[in-house]
């Protein structure tokens, strides 16, 4: 009937679930197993159930001893997604003693009872599906997971707090971790913080004891001041070319007095670390509690390289460490797994230039403003305009600059509101200046952030809700003269509102690092339309990728605060943990394999692998695929114009007869 | 059961041009093996034959029968019913009966407009619009012509098939080695392969047998052969942006037009298993595309001015769909 | 089926990461669609072979429904371009043999976008409608087209 | 009064020619019909192709003469896209065509029409065939003729890159030249194949031209009609295959005309008849007047004997001698009998032969220049060569973009169906008389006027030169089957 003569030495059992009443309620599951039963006989089914919870441990019974009792060689389960319970009774019949791969899971709740009304319409779209399950299962083969062994040694790209946290987790479980950081120390933006939110605990207090244990840590092997060239090989054994750049430091002789940062007469502005308020020497070290301690020299600022004369760092160095003739080095590394924790770019103030920044002289960005609270920083702590004297009366701080706007970026990231209140917090705490702030919608959900807010408010700080128009210094009334005038409807009274501010601080949104796509070819895994770096499932697998052995950590995901990244770091670590530890990992089995005889070494399908897992034969001109690099996706088996290529699991057999089954009702009269 | 002891050998043509037989009589000596090892009894090119004596033989006493040409009227469909019951082994022999092969793509428009368009032409002298009559009634009585049918089929599609042998025509070194076999077969030499199966064909497609330099592809153009000057000589030609068929053509031909400097057009068929020819064409050339916009993916398809010709050009009605729609309406 | 209008038969294709979770979203949201469309699991959009297509129209299916991540978010990297480059290609090659290219459809549909997919499905359904039955393979019982395309014997010669 | 004589049931004479003969009362004949059964529709569906497909999709009209096809359309191609092949591919395809050539005509004289005079008339048809003709002259020359196809087709290989169905044609040349190597083998071949030709004259000679019962059978009246001829010729008159105008001689020789390719719709035009496929091209400054012959009617003939008789000669000198003999033996031109044209086609063996060394020694021959990319923008075109069975056109329509709005072709033998239906008709007058009919003289009678024709219905349906498979229903005034007679 299907067209395909029929396959008798197999003995199918079908199995319809009510799921209590989400599937019962809308098909009728009885007439489906009837029919099942009955017309779909001569395909080989040889027993069809309903069952009021197929998923319960009585419905798995049920199939695992029909399996045992009439010798059932395929098995098609008519139930919910196969997302939620492919695995469940795929396991059943390993239970039973059948290849789990022999079992079909077709959805009829999730694409019938729930989304169709009419009972009739309803049963025979899940007869439809259900045909479609056994045609196809007819054509499945007993499949057997991949194994790889796993190299026990780990890298971490990036030296946030997430990465850090990652390197940590790892090594103290006592495994090797590479540990790359492009800068010359590890740290990331949270080295840059004064205090962090909510407890307002300062930055430095808490991460730089964290990279102190990373410097020293036996397990770790700490590259700074180096990145990550390329990335070959697979799951378990990546080999990885990693380049540190010549720090133009002999770090085994350099102890980080840092008498050569005294002596260098080159100053520079530091636009990394002190957001352009602050300087710094061409030789140098970002900051006092850096790690490692070692500095670098700025080969495009240091007057030696630039005029080849100077050499005081030189002069004065008591070990002798200075090498100006220091070359790159290029590092291979062997690892079997790699967490990318790459983290963030803060939004260009300037885009939105409705607000001012670089454009009038008061206008700052929240990095700025971390630096000038921190004690350590260009002002000493002290909050005061760009003259650096002369103290603000009145603040107004933008939230959502560069987030959740059109023009920018959809997404909200997730920091703004409770930084802007550290802002608030920390501007009235040290000025006693009157603080706006100006927000679209106040967002502070997570533990003790809601309270921080109620203690802000207590404190007097203004909330105005609306969007900045423009932040402008052209006085129109009475007391707007020398002051910036921020214009903005304040959507709660619905007026529009201009209010003179002696300074304003942007609140800008993370992006993803200008690099970030590039980074992701580079270690083939996917980025968001935004440039986020994708998990392989938002909600149950956050950490992991669609690349087996790439797990990612920290705002390279996308947006979020230090909890929240630390949290991830660790995830991510435990991830990594579980594969070392299981010595070996388990693939899916859903491969393409290429028929050589067939294969006429066209190359049409050789461009075709985001993970390089086609290899091209020139000796005998044919192409071949390498299981463990391939993830399943079929796209090569679909363009083989020789047909040379089969995938397992989803191949053109199984399709077609889907196909057909879905479609057998169309060519039988219909059952009364 | 054969006055001369020798087993019976028959040849027919049905919708062909012609050429399968002349490829049979390329082979030049071999043909004298064919007279030694087999007796003639019915192959209307080489020989007078007579349909009678055909009809009056027992069922299935004719050994090898080479089937050329598709189905194009009810009398070729009648003769291939005759010769699947008088023979043994029937071969669909060559593109046409394997897959309807140029004569195929008649089957892109409904028979009517055919047979109107050939009595419309230019030089036709025909006021009266006059077109063939199946029945006519001359002054002296009735006259009449065979119908044709609605749509060019495939031998298979009417008849069952024991082997298929690809080409247009059949390479004659392939039809040689195909006569060693059955006479091995014969004298218990050799075995015949399993019914149904393709011979005289290779299992790969025609780049295994291309000497042509290749490389990963990427396609930024399609481009017209005439319009490509000079053509690479040893550079693959799809890498040339010229749309060779190759790639899903099966092997056996020993890769001719490429050699030849001119693109593979597909008379071998579809490659082992492959279910549609021209959805294989389809999926690969579109894979190999280098570009992401789609205004961008249609300029460059633009390039396959063509497409079902490109892609169905001898497969037609051999493909799933068969025919197109008007021709089923 | 009903006889006064016409129930189009229409088979769907998803990509596992993406389309597949948009409708089992569509579902767990509870959104409704007409019971016209029977839907395919595939890995990736990238798998979708043109065959499967041509299969499913020559088999008597009215239309067919492509859906796969959003460009750029192939949880394969870039496999959904491939299927958007096929499918331009096919569409091309079916209107040359006569089959209105509305009646393959590509959506693109994150895991997100249950709605999106409900309303793509429902606005499907009503074009397939609106054009009428494709024909091919309706009631052959698997005998491919003939059955309906022959009206037997001696009477599907056509005069001249 | 006729007694009805049945044979068989009519069944299954499918795709051959059909021929009906209706008898009046006195039992003479009334008419002959002669039926071509099938049409395989290249004029629609070539439509909306590629123009430089058609050289490929062509080829697939006539697997016996696709060299022709492929030429016609390759010219028509070229003229669509109004360029002009450099001349070393013009050279390479006459060389392959000349080739060609040697192949078919000796195909149909040794295999086809050959037996009925080395077999002689009354053989046995079953032995009248290749094999027959093997056994009968020898393994020896059975064996040259094998060797002068095998030669033809090694040279048609070479150049057309296929044995059958070339494919190197293209709009503005070629796709490929020859090395000197095979410049070499080539020029071996032909002045094999030159003696060859010679060869199978002498045996002509010595088997008919010596034998009276064979001379009066080619200058009997009953294969004899006096109509036009047509044939290419080069720019002094010559007979040419490849290029030049068609001339167009009247049944006394004298030239009317000669047309360029594209002006062949002021000469020619296609009658219809409703009881067949095929159409009857006529000369339309004449018109047609129904099947007769004579100054008054349209109907003319195209085979090798009529490209002989609307020519002046032959450009080479071996088969211009031969041309000489020809008219003399057989008193001046215009040559009106049928059944010489299989001594015509020897000439025209012989002539293709002298060509392709000829052409084999041009000193351009090697040259890689063989492709003009077009330029301009393409059209309309028209191409014309001589098949061996008569002249082929091909005409193309294209848009802007070179896909094909509108075709017209019209095929070497479809020349010839009005004089082979008139060859019908007379050859059932002489032998059906008051109702008597002499069965197998008829039959073979037929089948001779046939394969003087050599027509070539893989060209117009599908059955093979001079091999059309006879039926001849014969019925009465009433309409009655009198009489089944048939062949193949």
């Amino acid at each position: 009937m299907s067209g395909k003569n029929g396959h008798p030495q197999e003995r199918i059992g079908v199995y319809v679930c009510h799921c209590g009443s989400n599937i019962a309620g809308t098909v009728d599951v009885e007439q489906v197993a009837q029919w099942a039963a009955s017309r779909l006989q001569h395909r080989g089914v040889v027993i069809a159930r309903d069952y009021k919870f197929m998923c319960s441990s009585l419905g798995q019974e049920l199939i695992e001893k029909d399996i045992k009792e009439l010798g059932l060689t395929r098995v098609v389960v008519a139930a919910c997604s196969p997302h939620l319970h492919e695995n469940t009774f795929r396991t059943a019949c390993a239970r039973a003693g059948l290849n789990p791969y022999l079992c079909e899971l077709v959805s009829i709740r999730e694409q019938v009872s729930w989304v169709h009304t009419d009972r009739t319409a309803a049963t025979m779209k899940a007869q439809a599906i259900v045909a479609g399950g056994v045609e196809r299962v007819l054509h499945h083969q007993p499949l057997e997971p991949l194994r790889v062994p796993i190299h026990e040694a780990t890298l971490v790209v990036g030296g946030g707090i997430a990465g850090i946290q990652a390197a940590l987790e790892i090594a103290d479980a006592g495994y090797p971790v590479y540990l790359v950081e492009r800068e010359p120390s590890i740290g990331g933006h949270m080295a840059q913080f004064d205090k962090t939110f909510p407890t307002l605990d300062c930055a430095a207090c808490i991460l730089t004891p964290k990279m102190v244990q990373v410097g020293e840590h036996p397990n770790i092997t700490l590259l700074t001041w180096s990145e990550v060239e390329k990335v070959e090989g697979f799951v378990g054994n990546f080999t990885v070319t990693v380049r540190k750049k010549a720090r133009k430091v002999n770090t085994d002789l350099c102890t980080g007095c840092g008498i050569c940062q005294e002596k260098c007469p080159k100053k520079v502005v530091d636009e990394v670390y002190e957001a352009g308020l602050g300087y710094r020497k061409a030789v140098y070290t970002p900051f006092p509690q850096a790690v490692p301690k070692y500095p670098v020299i700025d080969v495009a600022n240091c007057i030696y390289f630039e005029k080849g004369t100077c050499k005081a760092c030189e002069k004065f160095c008591p070990t002798g460490a200075i090498d100006f003739n220091q070359q790159d080095e290029i590092l291979t590394l062997q690892v079997g797994n790699i967490v990318l924790a790459t983290g963030y770019d803060i939004f260009d103030a300037r885009r939105a230039s409705n607000y001012g920044y670089g454009r009038l002289a008061n206008v700052f960005t929240s990095l700025e403003m971390e630096r000038m609270c921190n004690a350590a920083g260009p002002t000493g702590g002290k909050i005061v305009l760009r003259d650096g004297k002369t103290v603000p009366k009145t603040v107004g701080i933008i939230h959502c600059v560069g987030s959740r706007d059109r023009n920018f970026n959809n997404y909200c990231s997730v920091i703004c509101c409770m930084q802007s209140l550290k802002f608030a917090h920390l501007v009235k705490e040290r000025t006693g200046a009157t603080v706006y702030n100006f927000y679209i919608d106040m967002r502070t959900p997570f533990k003790d952030y809601d309270e921080f807010y109620q203690r802000v408010l207590e404190e007097g700080t203004l909330f105005v809700r609306g969007k900045v128009a423009e932040v402008t210094d052209a006085a129109r009334l009475p007391g707007e003269e020398g002051k910036l005038i921020i214009q903005v409807e304040d959507t709660l009274i619905g007026k529009q509102r201009r209010i003179p501010v002696d300074m304003v601080i942007l609140s800008v949104g993370l992006e993803p690092r200008r690099d970030a796509k590039e980074v992701a070819r580079k270690f083939g895994i996917a980025c968001s339309a935004n440039g986020w770096f994708t998990e392989r499932h938002p909600k149950l697998d956050p950490v992991a990728t669609m690349t087996e052995g790439i797990f990612i950590a920290g705002c390279a995901q996308g947006p979020k605060d230090i909890p929240a990244s630390v949290a991830q770091g660790a995830a991510a670590a435990a991830r990594v943990l579980g594969k070392i530890r299981q010595k070996e990992i388990t693939l899916e089995p859903i491969r393409a394999s290429i028929d050589e005889s067939k294969c006429s070494g066209c190359r049409i399908c050789n461009g075709l692998c985001p993970f390089n897992a086609i290899l091209f034969h020139e000796d005998r001109m044919v192409s071949e695929i390498n299981p463990a690099l391939c993830q399943g996706c079929g796209t090569c088996v679909a363009a083989c114009p020789a047909g040379a290529i089969s995938g397992t699991g989803f191949s053109n057999e199984q399709i077609l007869a889907q196909i057909e089954g879905l479609l057998l009702l169309n060519l039988e009269p219909q059952p009364a | 059961m054969t006055s001369n002891g020798k087993p019976k050998f028959a040849m027919y043509w049905a919708a062909s041009c012609g050429g399968c037989e002349i490829a049979v009589l390329n082979i030049h000596e071999k043909i004298l093996d064919v007279d030694a090892n087999f007796e003639v009894v019915f192959w209307p090119v080489a020989m007078d034959a007579k349909y009678k004596d055909v009809e009056a033989m027992p069922d299935g006493s004719i050994l090898l029968t080479l089937f050329n040409g598709g189905i194009r009227n009810s009398e070729n469909e009648e003769m291939a019913h005759l010769l699947r019951r008088k023979s043994q082994i029937l071969v669909a022999f060559g593109s046409c009966a394997c897959e309807g092969c140029i004569p195929g793509l008649a089957n892109l428009s409904p028979v009517q407009e055919i047979i109107t368009t050939a009595f419309h032409t230019v030089s036709t002298d025909n006021p009266d619009g006059l077109l063939p009559q199946p029945e006519w009634s001359a002054p002296e009585g009735e006259l009449h012509i065979p119908r044709l049918l609605p749509r060019l089929k495939t031998l298979a599609e009417v008849v069952e098939v024991d082997y298929y042998m690809p080409g247009c025509p059949p390479e004659s070194h392939q039809i040689a080695a195909v006569i060693d076999l059955v006479i091995a077969a014969l004298q218990g030499k050799a075995e015949l392969p399993p019914k149904g199966s393709v011979i005289g064909a290779g299992n790969s497609t025609v780049c295994d047998e291309c000497p042509r330099a290749r490389n990963v592809k990427t396609i930024t153009a399609f481009r017209r052969i005439q319009d490509v000057a000079p053509l690479d000589p040893t550079l693959c030609l799809l890498e040339q942006g010229i749309p060779c068929n190759g790639p899903a053509t099966r092997s056996g031909c020993n890769a001719r037009c490429p050699r030849a400097g001119a693109q593979c057009i597909g008379c071998y068929g579809p490659a082992e298993g492959v279910l549609d020819y021209g959805a294989r064409l389809i999926s690969a050339f579109a894979s190999v595309i280098e570009a992401r916009e789609p205004e961008e993916i249609e300029r460059i398809l633009d390039g396959i001015p063509d497409p079902a010709g490109q892609f169905y050009r001898f497969n037609l009605a051999g493909s799933l769909l068969k025919a197109a729609r008007t021709v089923w309406k | 089926m009903s006889h006064e209008t016409f129930e189009p038969t229409i088979i769907g294709f998803t990509c596992n990461w993406c389309s597949y979770r948009a409708a089992d979203l569509a579902g767990t949201s509870r959104l409704k669609y007409p019971p016209n469309i029977r839907l395919i699991r595939l890995m990736c959009s990238g798998r979708l072979d043109p065959t499967f297509v041509i299969k499913a129209l020559a088999s008597g299916a009215d239309g067919v429904l492509i859906t796969g991540c959003h460009p750029g978010e192939c949880h394969y990297l870039e496999q959904n371009y491939k299927a958007l480059r096929r499918y331009l290609l096919l569409r091309r090659t079916l209107a040359a043999l006569g089959i209105e290219p509305q009646r393959i459809k590509l959506v693109w549909a994150s895991a997100a976008e249950g709605a999106k997919f409900a309303t793509e499905a429902t606005a499907f359904v009503e074009e397939i409608r609106a054009l009428g039955p494709l024909g091919w393979g309706k009631s052959t019982n698997g005998k491919g087209l003939e059955g309906i395309l022959e009206p037997s014997q001696k009477g599907e010669e056509v005069a001249a | 009064m006729t007694q009805r004589i049945t044979i068989d049931p009519i069944t299954r004479l499918e795709g051959h020619g059909k021929i009906e003969i209706f008898l009046d009362e006195e039992g003479n004949v009334a008419n002959a019909y002669f039926q071509i059964p099938e049409l395989r529709g290249f004029e629609r569906f070539c439509v909306g192709r590629p123009v430089e497909e058609m050289p490929l999709l062509t080829n697939r009209i006539c697997g016996v003469c696709p060299e022709a096809h492929h030429m016609a359309a390759a010219k028509a191609a070229d003229a669509v896209y109004h360029v002009d092949p450099p001349p070393t591919a013009k050279k390479l395809r006459e060389l392959l065509y000349s080739a060609f050539y040697v192949t078919d005509h000796t195909t149909h004289f040794y295999a086809l029409g050959g037996p009925d005079f080395v077999m002689g008339p009354d053989a046995p048809v079953a032995e009248r065939n290749i094999l027959g003709v093997i056994h009968k002259v020898g393994l020896e020359i059975g064996s040259k003729v094998i060797q002068a196809r095998k030669y033809g087709h090694t040279v048609v290989e070479m150049i057309g890159g296929r044995k059958v169905h070339p494919c190197t044609s293209i709009p503005g040349g070629l796709t490929k030249g020859i090395t000197e190597e095979e410049r070499r083998q080539i020029e071996e071949m032909g002045r094999w194949a030159v003696e060859f030709a010679q060869f199978s004259l002498k045996l002509f000679n010595d088997i008919v031209l010596s034998n009276p019962e064979y001379v009066d059978l080619i200058l009997g009246d009953i294969y004899t009609h006096r109509t036009y001829y047509i044939g290419t010729v080069d720019a002094n008159n010559r007979v040419n295959f490849y290029d030049g105008m068609v001339s167009v001689v009247d049944p006394n020789g004298r030239r009317i005309g000669k047309y360029a390719p594209h002006e062949y719709t002021e000469w020619i035009a296609e009658h219809v008849e409703p009881w067949t496929y095929l159409k009857f091209p006529y000369l339309k400054k004449i018109g047609w007047k129904g099947f007769v012959d004579g100054e008054d009617s349209g109907v003319y003939c195209a085979t090798p004997l009529s490209r002989l008789n609307a020519a002046d000669g032959m450009a080479t000198p071996r088969a211009q001698e031969e041309y000489e003999r020809f008219y003399a033996t057989l008193g001046g031109k215009p040559v009106h009998q049928r059944l010489a044209t299989h001594w015509a086609r020897l000439i025209e063996l012989l002539y293709a032969a002298e060509r392709w060394v000829e052409l084999a020694t041009d000193p351009e021959i090697t040259s890689p220049h063989v492709h003009n990319p077009p330029t301009a923008t393409p059209t309309e075109g028209v191409g014309i060569v001589e098949a061996p069975r008569g002249t082929l056109t091909h005409h193309y329509w294209t848009d802007e973009r070179g896909i094909l709005t509108r075709v017209n072709l019209i095929v070497g033998t479809t020349n010839n169906y009005a004089p082979i239906s008139m060859s019908i008709q007379k050859a059932a007058r002489s032998l059906i008389r008051k109702g008597t009919v002499i069965t197998e003289g008829l039959l073979n009678r037929i089948e001779m006027a046939f394969r003087a024709y050599d027509p070539c219905f893989g060209c117009a349906t599908h059955s093979l030169p001079g091999q059309m498979p006879l039926e001849v229903t014969i019925r009465n005034a009433a309409g009655e089957i009198v009489e089944v007679l048939k062949r193949g």
